[in-house]
């Protein structure tokens, strides 16, 4: 069981991700959730290492937020391709 | 696998309807005879505080709508540990039948359903 | 795949319509199935008539009505949410003598159930929360 | 004393509406004049005619007519913030060539201005936020 | 020139009220705010002395948040009454 | 006291509307030729950073607006220090034209205006 997290926001939506995650599963950032990769004390740093972390492309660059070189930037065809990969979509919002 | 639905909770109970529309959500899978459990996490553990008021606003009473909830088969309600932890209440404060999932238990009491709606 | 969709914002301080019609729009170039659509929480404000969005914004509820018929898709409104936020039919208007109806063509109001049939009938249920 | 009241969130999603409603209630109880209600944001959904709430709730957007209309209160919904929400008064539901209207009775449409019109006409301003 | 401040949400309005709040401000608890005075790492402590902190009393009912006996219970009248002692009024939302 | 206005943002440009709202609000103010301050606070000290290309979803570029502010004479905006740090916010990704305001500036600051509006 492989479970795909979307995370719209941060603050709680980001916090109950993260509890929620198992391993192996994918987090992806969407909408205002891009804001995560910006924060100081960054809640995804505590995602644990066999997770993927993925973020949508539009949403980032409509906000302006430039990008890390470690995290994986996708377009909605992508997403479309995670949910099929993984056997649940669980968004946090 | 047969089917078996957990609905997730995470807002407060009165000043939008999230809380309210995710329990009409939970009462209506157990009436279809889906095997459902609720989930309260974040801001959804308020909705548990006990000795609530609702007449003076302009919202449905969710603590009664608890007390309703083993007519349709649910017989607990799950909860986060961690939330309750985190905004400093008691178990004595809350509802009286719920189960309280520890930290690191809730990934796998999730994937035990089938389906999980998030509200 | 069989996939159903949910959506929990309204246009204007949200989000999710929009994100959800990207993402069905590629669900369906993918040649993946959607089998139901759920509008639920303000997520119902999608589906109104008489919403004009200022020129210098995409028209989303116009955008949403041209995919759900261009794809014959079955987009349900949640009729309590609906009702409690004035998104109505003419037969739920002439039930509450309401003075009129906004509910577009394409859409139908029905009950919380249809969120858990599209549920548990789809392969995968995606959520766009507010 | 005067007060301005401003409302940005809506019956469904917000406590706003109702918490204005119980001050404007006390603030007329005072003795003091209430000279703005402003309607922005999601408030704008206050002031629709077609919204039907469940029976075991309050029926906030009557109530507040009926307090308006009793005072005679000046209340504005903001033009610009009710069009790309879908509540538009009869004259705005024939220029952009709508199906319907279904602002309620007792409100008007009008432009931002009035916001800080009601802000600086008055003592004191008190924004009910969503 | 005093102030009454209104928190209608934990969170992000409670912090940015406390960070605007001046001496002899006051501080009103409305709606969600009112579970202002559960949280463990209570922000409402950070209030300068000198500010008063009252709480709504329907809210707070409506929530079954028990109320410390320092804190000021009040009605919509008593609100009205705040609104008119202060110079001005600032909502945080 | 002439009459001096502050709107004060709070929220994230693109999500919901409530941050264009605000900015209308402020050209709205300046254009009755009020004085009038734009102050960002929490998650409105989003709206500063550049390089927002919003073509891909449904909303206006909140940045635009923001160029047009010294037409309107808002020459600068005022933004709190703290928010910036809880972010992790360096100047130099910021839109240029601002005024930062170090903690325990905004109440004097605010109280300079004779009304404020929080969005």
């Amino acid at each position: 069981m492989k479970t795909l997290h979307t995370v719209n926001k941060s603050g709680q939506p980001m916090a109950l991700c993260l509890r929620a995650v198992a391993t192996g599963d994918s987090v992806l950032l969407i909408e205002d959730g891009v804001y995560e990769l910006l924060s100081s004390g960054k809640k995804i740093e505590a995602l644990p290492d066999d997770c993927s972390l993925y973020v949508l492309d539009v949403d980032a660059r409509a906000r302006g937020v430039s990008l890390p070189e470690h995290i994986k930037v996708i377009g909605y065809d992508d997403f479309v391709a995670l949910a099929v990969d993984h056997d649940n979509v669980l968004s946090w919002f | 696998m047969s089917q078996s639905v957990c609905i997730i909770s995470t807002r407060a109970p009165y000043s939008g309807q999230a809380a309210r529309e995710a329990l009409d959500a939970a009462l209506v899978s157990a009436s279809y005879e889906i095997p459902t459990s609720l989930l309260l996490m974040g801001d959804g553990v308020f909705q548990l505080l006990k000795g609530q008021e609702t007449s003076d606003i302009p919202r449905k009473n969710l603590s009664a709508m608890l007390q309703v909830l083993p007519l349709y088969g649910i017989e607990t309600i799950y909860v986060d540990q961690v939330s309750l932890d985190e905004r400093g209440l008691n178990v004595e404060d809350l509802h009286d039948a719920i189960t309280i999932l520890g930290q690191g238990e809730l990934p796998l009491f999730i994937q035990k359903h089938s389906k999980a709606l998030n509200f | 795949m069989k996939f159903a969709l949910a959506v929990y914002g309204a246009p204007a301080n949200s989000q999710a319509p929009q994100s959800a019609l990207h993402f069905a729009r590629a669900v369906v170039a993918q040649g993946h199935e959607i089998v139901r659509l759920f509008f639920y929480q303000d997520g119902v404000n999608t589906a109104t008539a008489i919403a004009q969005p200022p020129q210098d914004e995409p028209d989303l509820p116009n955008e949403w009505q041209v995919f759900i018929q261009e794809h014959e898709l079955d987009a349900v409104v949640c009729i309590a949410a609906a009702l409690r936020r004035g998104v109505v039919d003419q037969a739920e208007a002439e039930r509450y003598q309401l003075s009129n109806h906004n509910l577009r063509a394409g859409y139908e109001l029905s009950g919380l159930g249809q969120l858990l049939d599209g549920a548990l009938m789809a392969d995968r249920l995606i959520t766009f929360g507010a």
